[in-house]
């Protein structure tokens, strides 16, 4: 399995902060998940870190035991 | 001297920075910067009754690292300090301190005063309220992007 | 609140730092500087063994409350603190202390450094510094008139 | 009598940080004192404050009871 991490409001909307799916591109993940959850992690000020870091979504392919995060804008300190 | 820290638990920012002067006795300036949980938010509404920050472990205290990396890139410090809280705090709980020690007074205020936009504005923190018992996730402040501009970068 | 001392004996200034941003929960931003005595000097030669610091009653003080009030007037504060020893002080004793409170944390920045920059080059101050056991004064740095050419002023 | 006090190095050069003189004029008061004393007394970068205010030194006159301090360059903080 992989696993989604949502960070910020996200993880609201996810109904969890983390989630377990199965490998695999993430196009075809995302196309499993709820709509409207889909809507707000693909938006454009979404980034996403791949293991720990920053990647480019563009054809995406989750490994077994990946972790793929979705970071809002942060609002720190 | 480095030190960053994510921390946990409500902190003892004077005693801080006390620890830190002391260290450094070559150092004539200290800077400081304590941010703390104010009862009264930026937003209309209800007195705040709780704040939380959110970390991402992967990416956040390495990121103030690499902050701290730059900041000493920057300034002729002699020792710089990062702590910034996560979790859930209190009114009045210390939420970051920044102190910067130097020869001269110039580069201590500048690198606290760079280090908290980039913080700010930069670091892997997501932060909610509580108001009425109900948690809301704050959104970016502008400001927060204005006050990075200022040193000529865009954000990352 | 403002709070201006002149103070005789060494201080503790982590605990003024801890009561002040006590007294101002309202202020999510407390900026500090502290100057403390350094065993090294600018000046070429043997380590300061001691340093000490003159002023005149009648002029001093007076001009450390018509700056804190200045200060007041150029940025939001909650609260300035404005601590400076007189008197003969050791290697690492603390010389100065300010303190701005400010709900945000630009205007406490900037007081700070803005106080600073005044207190070293416009208060009623006269250092001396003890070296090889002799005593020297210590002449003004032509840094200090920059940093205060900064502020769009001149020496008054 | 008047006083005279002496902040910084003017007060080594005295050899001491104040002293009494005879009320009157600031010239007739500088010209009974010691050549070296006098001449850094005078000097462009000495101001001088008359019972604590800052005054400009031209045609002063001490009256009994006065304080003139010479107050040479700072070196705060």
């Amino acid at each position: 399995m992989a696993r989604l991490v949502f960070l910020g409001r996200l993880a609201d909307l996810a109904g969890g902060a983390e989630r377990e799916v199965a490998p695999g591109p993430l196009a075809a993940i995302l196309s499993g998940l709820e709509h409207d959850l889909v809507q707000a992690l693909t938006g454009a000020r979404i980034r996403v870190a791949l293991n720990g870091a920053l990647v480019a979504r563009d054809g995406l392919v989750l490994k077994p035991g990946d972790e793929l995060a979705f970071l809002p804008p942060v609002s720190g300190g | 001297m480095i030190e960053v820290r994510l921390i946990e638990m409500a902190f003892d920012a004077a005693g801080a920075m006390r620890d830190f002067a002391a260290a450094h006795p070559q150092s004539g300036g200290v800077v400081s910067f304590l941010g703390q949980v104010r009862v009264d938010s930026a937003q209309q509404g209800a007195d705040v009754e709780a704040l939380e920050l959110q970390h991402y472990a992967p990416l956040t205290l390495p990121g103030m690292q690499a902050l701290a990396q730059d900041v000493l890139g920057r300034w002729a410090l002699d020792g710089l300090l990062i702590w910034h809280r996560v979790g859930e705090m209190a009114p009045g709980d210390p939420i970051v301190l920044v102190v910067a020690a130097s020869r001269h007074r110039r580069d201590a205020f500048a690198a606290a005063d760079f280090a908290m936009d980039h913080l700010k504005s930069e670091s892997w923190f997501w932060k909610r309220e509580k108001r009425g018992g109900q948690w809301a996730w704050v959104e970016p402040r502008e400001q927060d992007y204005a006050d990075l501009a200022r040193w000529g970068q865009t954000q990352a």
